[in-house]
């Protein structure tokens, strides 16, 4: 097959769910091939602006035919996406990615615990996730001073943490405190987040060799693996030389939590 | 059979070897063609060109490696790659199960390294080579050697000594006069010379208040450069008598016509590939509905005729 | 008084001379003024630049001067201008009239071209000259001396002799090593380097399939070229020890700043004034924001704050 | 006055009148100040294109507030402006250069003979002139296959003769045609339109001795008189050196048909 191109979405709806985080609902060709932990590109009009931009999918509604996107207003381009009306067409092309695996769930019960762990906009990716997985599933949230996705969270997992750096909402501190403060006994670990986070999470896991998938973010330029620019550092054998690069948008961005190097 | 009853006739020669068009992507920004498989179909390219090969592997630089510009973005990948022996194993037979030309690019610090891998290439089923002497990003070698005139014909002239397959000589832009490179090439036996290379630049972040790229700088590509390329490809078109081989910013066949016009033979497309993968099939096919709409037998007949 | 009382201190000191802010337009594309009177109010910018002068009258190149290109302009002007007799009758009054430094942009296609202008300048109420060695729109002189290190050193040094007001040398981009030149430059008794000029480029009109401006090459402007530009910047800020003016492709005021973190005392606004005729205040404004923001005593500060 | 910027207009109409031509209606902040012949420089929306489109003010309607532009579509950016939507907003500047004099209208009497000639996108800034001059005007437009406001100008001018090159409207052959079959004697000539057409008209002129003004255009970048890329040569005194370059965007872009020299 050699005829996957862009396509044009429908926006059925662009809201603020914060000062700076939009959700975005995006009606789609086909949704069949998506999978939790996977993103889009997404194309900026304003042609001064010329890569994509790679956003996790949240949620997918096979029924309806959407995509739902969780984006924070950083720059040039989220803040295009952000002016966006209703009923206005976006060009994106995916889902591209290796996205979270969900076998452990087929083979194990459902009362094995399960920690899903995520913070700031790394959280939106694992929704479709908690969504899909089976288990006792755990979540436990961190923000900078205001929450997202919370109550959506809740219709699917046994149980939902939050913590703020400022405190406004859950407890004041990380997800680490979170971490810390519980007592989990998880059999496996998902996990989504700025790298900081990640690399705690990485080193609390470890100690307990609980396996683990680590969600990465790396600057992209192509996002289907042909330029290289998004690579990431992997663990390929016992001694410390053997690391090798993976390119995050085509490897990843889902890796298993024992071969990611951070640094 | 008349060529019109054929169709439009995009065929070119290129040092002897005949191309069925003149669209190739730039070599780095496609990988060797596996990624784009399910984007566009490689027997339509005029060549596929691998990204850059070196002798050992090479890890490359530390990311961030990507940074947008206006109009154009900077990398600093650092010729990441496997190695020709990696390369000869897994990305020649993938290559071969095309009916499609191929051209390699090859990356090396010393005229020692490039004869390596252009060494190891020599019965390989390969169309072309490519000498990179112009990537701005690793320090020893690579841009040096195209900034210079002398450099550059010694390590023309020993690469061509090793090749086998017609040589390409792609050249840095950052230079004051690129004509005399392109003569230098040419005398020292380039079959071809490919421009242009990226223009070394950077960009601050001003949130951390440092360099965005963990590498301070990269090579700017994109639309933006088109109009330093397309000038490149002018003044060495009137000097050289080897084919040239266009790069720079192009995204549509509107911009491959002007450098065709300019004196190319053939043109690649690099990050055009990154905001549509397809972008090389709608060049291809806009050239030919432009050759269809003016009445015009072969893209050949355009090569230069904007001189003027 | 204390800083903060005043609000954001946006002054720099410019090889001795205080200004009011960093920001100035780039010659050329602001004429001396009296075109944008009633877009905005020269008194707040830091200097204004004046397009360039010549000792008699040029009359420049035959049209199209002007090329769009992707997020840049071509231009081919030629420094059309009415010579410094006119200059000096009908432009200093004008600039005299405002509280605002001036500084006059030499043009010359030989040493004595370029004394001659200074010369009529040396008892004029002018703050600073600024040699331009870099205009590739010209064929004898101009970007000549810009491209070879031991030119730049004479011109400079001839020019340096004649001058009464601190000497600015702006440099052409279109060089292998812009340190080399902006070194000479300084060794040359220069006050200031000012980068960068245009690139040298074309666009081709594939309507008539032939270059689209009558001059064939332009001068590359816009937000395209400023990664070079800054890279530039970044580069010879760790060389050499007199300030430096940035320019290139700097439209916003997070553009002027990261010139400053790579090491720019000064920017340049041109061809955004083109797009924008306010394009200045608003750039001013926003670095008054910035600082007031972040709590920043004086822009000072930043100054080569982004090397690494 | 130092206050004077880019302005937001809404786009009231933009409607195709042949498969080429637009027609946009601007609500504009004041129109106070619009001669005829003059343009505004209109903004792309893309950031790729930077430079300002001049296009040439067709009508001013003083009491709706609203400005009248025609364009035709040939390249980027008349393009993007073709696929702007009733009610959307776009950027301007203007209104810019230097218009029609009406001033000999003033002095003499209504019986005398205008002579009004356009020529393709010429012809839009010619309708708003043809409103305000008085005089006894005759209108002779020439178009390639399909003319556009001759409705308009019937309304005002006493005479309204048309030619295309295809002779699908009007007489076979060109406003030169119409020049000679008519029995013109005009006091004055305003005329706007392709260079080869203005030269002509040019030709004509002198040897009737009959002062003209003449409309030019040229690739501009700023405007409002500051780069210098937009110049035309004017003839300045009586030897052959003594030619000058003007600006058509300050200077102009009408021009004593007498000063003009065509190259
Ligand atoms: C696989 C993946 C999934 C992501 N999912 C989400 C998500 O669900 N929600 C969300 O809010 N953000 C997500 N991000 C981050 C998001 O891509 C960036 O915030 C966004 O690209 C910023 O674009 P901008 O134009 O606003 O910023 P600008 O700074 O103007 O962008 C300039 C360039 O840098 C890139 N860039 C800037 N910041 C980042 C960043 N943090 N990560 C990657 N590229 C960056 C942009 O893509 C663009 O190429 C994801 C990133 C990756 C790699
Ligand atoms: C004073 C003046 C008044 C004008 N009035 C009208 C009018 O009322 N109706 C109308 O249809 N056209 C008019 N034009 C021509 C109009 O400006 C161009 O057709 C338009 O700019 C083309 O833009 P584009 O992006 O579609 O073309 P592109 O080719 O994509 O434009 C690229 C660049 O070239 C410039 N350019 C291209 N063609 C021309 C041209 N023929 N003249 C000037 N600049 C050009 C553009 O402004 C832009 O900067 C006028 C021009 C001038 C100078
Ligand atoms: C991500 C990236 C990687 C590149 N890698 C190589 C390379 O390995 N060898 C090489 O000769 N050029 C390399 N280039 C340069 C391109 O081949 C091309 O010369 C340049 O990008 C200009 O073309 P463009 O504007 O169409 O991208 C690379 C460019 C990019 C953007
Ligand atoms: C229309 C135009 C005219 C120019 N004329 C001059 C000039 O007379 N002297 C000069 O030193 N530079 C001249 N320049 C170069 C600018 O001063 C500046 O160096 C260049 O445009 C890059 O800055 P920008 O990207 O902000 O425009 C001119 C540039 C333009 C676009
Ligand atoms: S973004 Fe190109 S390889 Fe990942
Ligand atoms: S367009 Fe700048 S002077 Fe006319």
């Amino acid at each position: 097959m050699d005829n996957k191109s862009i396509e044009k979405a429908l926006i059925l709806k662009n809201e603020a769910l914060t000062p700076e985080i939009y959700e975005m609902v995006l009606g789609v060709k086909s949704t069949s091939e998506a999978t939790p932990g996977q993103f889009i590109n997404l194309y900026c009009k304003d042609g001064s602006r010329l890569l994509p931009r790679p956003l996790s999918i949240s949620e997918v509604d096979q029924k309806a035919g959407t995509l739902r996107l969780i984006y924070k207003v950083l720059g040039s381009g989220t803040r295009e996406f952000a002016k966006l009306q209703k009923y206005e067409e976006i060009d994106y092309l995916g889902p591209l990615g290796k996205g979270f695996s969900l076998e452990f769930a087929d083979e194990k019960s459902e009362e094995q615990e399960i920690l899903i762990i995520g913070g700031g906009v790394g959280v939106p990716p694992l929704l479709e996730l908690a969504k899909q997985l089976q288990g006792k599933k755990r979540v436990l949230l961190g923000f900078e001073k205001e929450s997202i996705l919370v109550e959506d969270f809740k219709k699917v997992a046994r149980e939902v943490a939050v913590a703020t750096t400022t405190g406004d909402e859950g407890i004041k501190g990380t997800v680490m405190d979170l971490l810390e403060q519980g007592e989990y006994a998880p059999v496996k670990i998902y996990s989504c987040g700025p790298k900081g986070m990640l690399q705690a999470v990485q080193a609390w896991g470890r100690e307990g060799n609980i396996p683990m998938e680590l969600s990465l973010e790396e600057r992209m330029a192509c996002g289907i693996g042909a330029c290289l620019v998004c690579t990431c550092k992997t663990q390929e054998g016992p001694h410390e030389e053997d690391w090798n690069y993976k390119r995050v948008c085509k490897d990843g961005p889902v890796f298993k939590g024992e071969e990611v190097v951070f640094e | 059979m008349s060529r019109s009853e054929k169709g439009p006739n995009l065929t070119v020669k290129l040092s002897g070897v005949e191309l069925k068009n003149p669209i190739m992507p730039a070599s780095g920004t496609f990988g060797s063609g596996k990624e784009f498989e399910e984007y566009l179909n490689l027997n339509r390219l005029g060549m596929v060109v691998t990204k850059g090969v070196a002798d050992v592997p090479w890890k490359g630089n530390a990311t961030p490696r990507v940074a947008e510009t206006y109009g154009g973005m900077l990398n600093s990948v650092g010729l990441q790659n496997p190695g020709s022996d990696h390369f000869i194993r897994e990305d020649i037979p993938f290559l071969e199960s095309y009916d499609t030309k191929t051209m390699v690019n090859i990356a090396g610090r010393s005229i020692e390294e490039y004869v390596g891998v252009v060494t190891a290439l020599q019965h390989q089923p390969v169309d072309f080579l490519e000498l990179n002497i112009s990537c701005p990003n690793i320090k020893e070698g690579g841009v040096a050697f195209g900034t210079d005139v002398d450099m550059a014909y010694q390590v023309t002239k020993k690469v061509k000594e090793a090749a086998k397959q017609p040589l390409i000589v792609k050249l840095s832009p950052n230079v004051t006069d690129i004509v005399a490179v392109a003569k230098a090439c040419e005398a020292a036996g380039a079959d071809g010379i490919s421009l242009i290379n990226t223009l070394l630049g950077m960009k601050m972040d001003i949130k951390t208040r440092s360099p965005l790229l963990a590498n301070t700088f990269g090579g700017l590509s994109g639309p933006a450069i088109k109009p330093v390329a397309l000038r490149m490809v002018y003044q060495v078109a009137r000097e050289i008598n080897i084919p040239i081989i266009g790069i720079g910013g192009i995204s549509t066949w509107e911009d491959a016509l002007e450098f065709i016009l300019a004196g190319a033979t053939a043109v690649q497309v690099g990050t055009a590939n990154f905001r549509n993968p397809r972008a090389m099939m709608e060049i291809i096919e806009g050239l030919e509905n432009y050759l269809k709409e003016e009445n015009i037998d072969g893209i050949e007949e355009l090569i230069g005729a904007g001189h003027k």
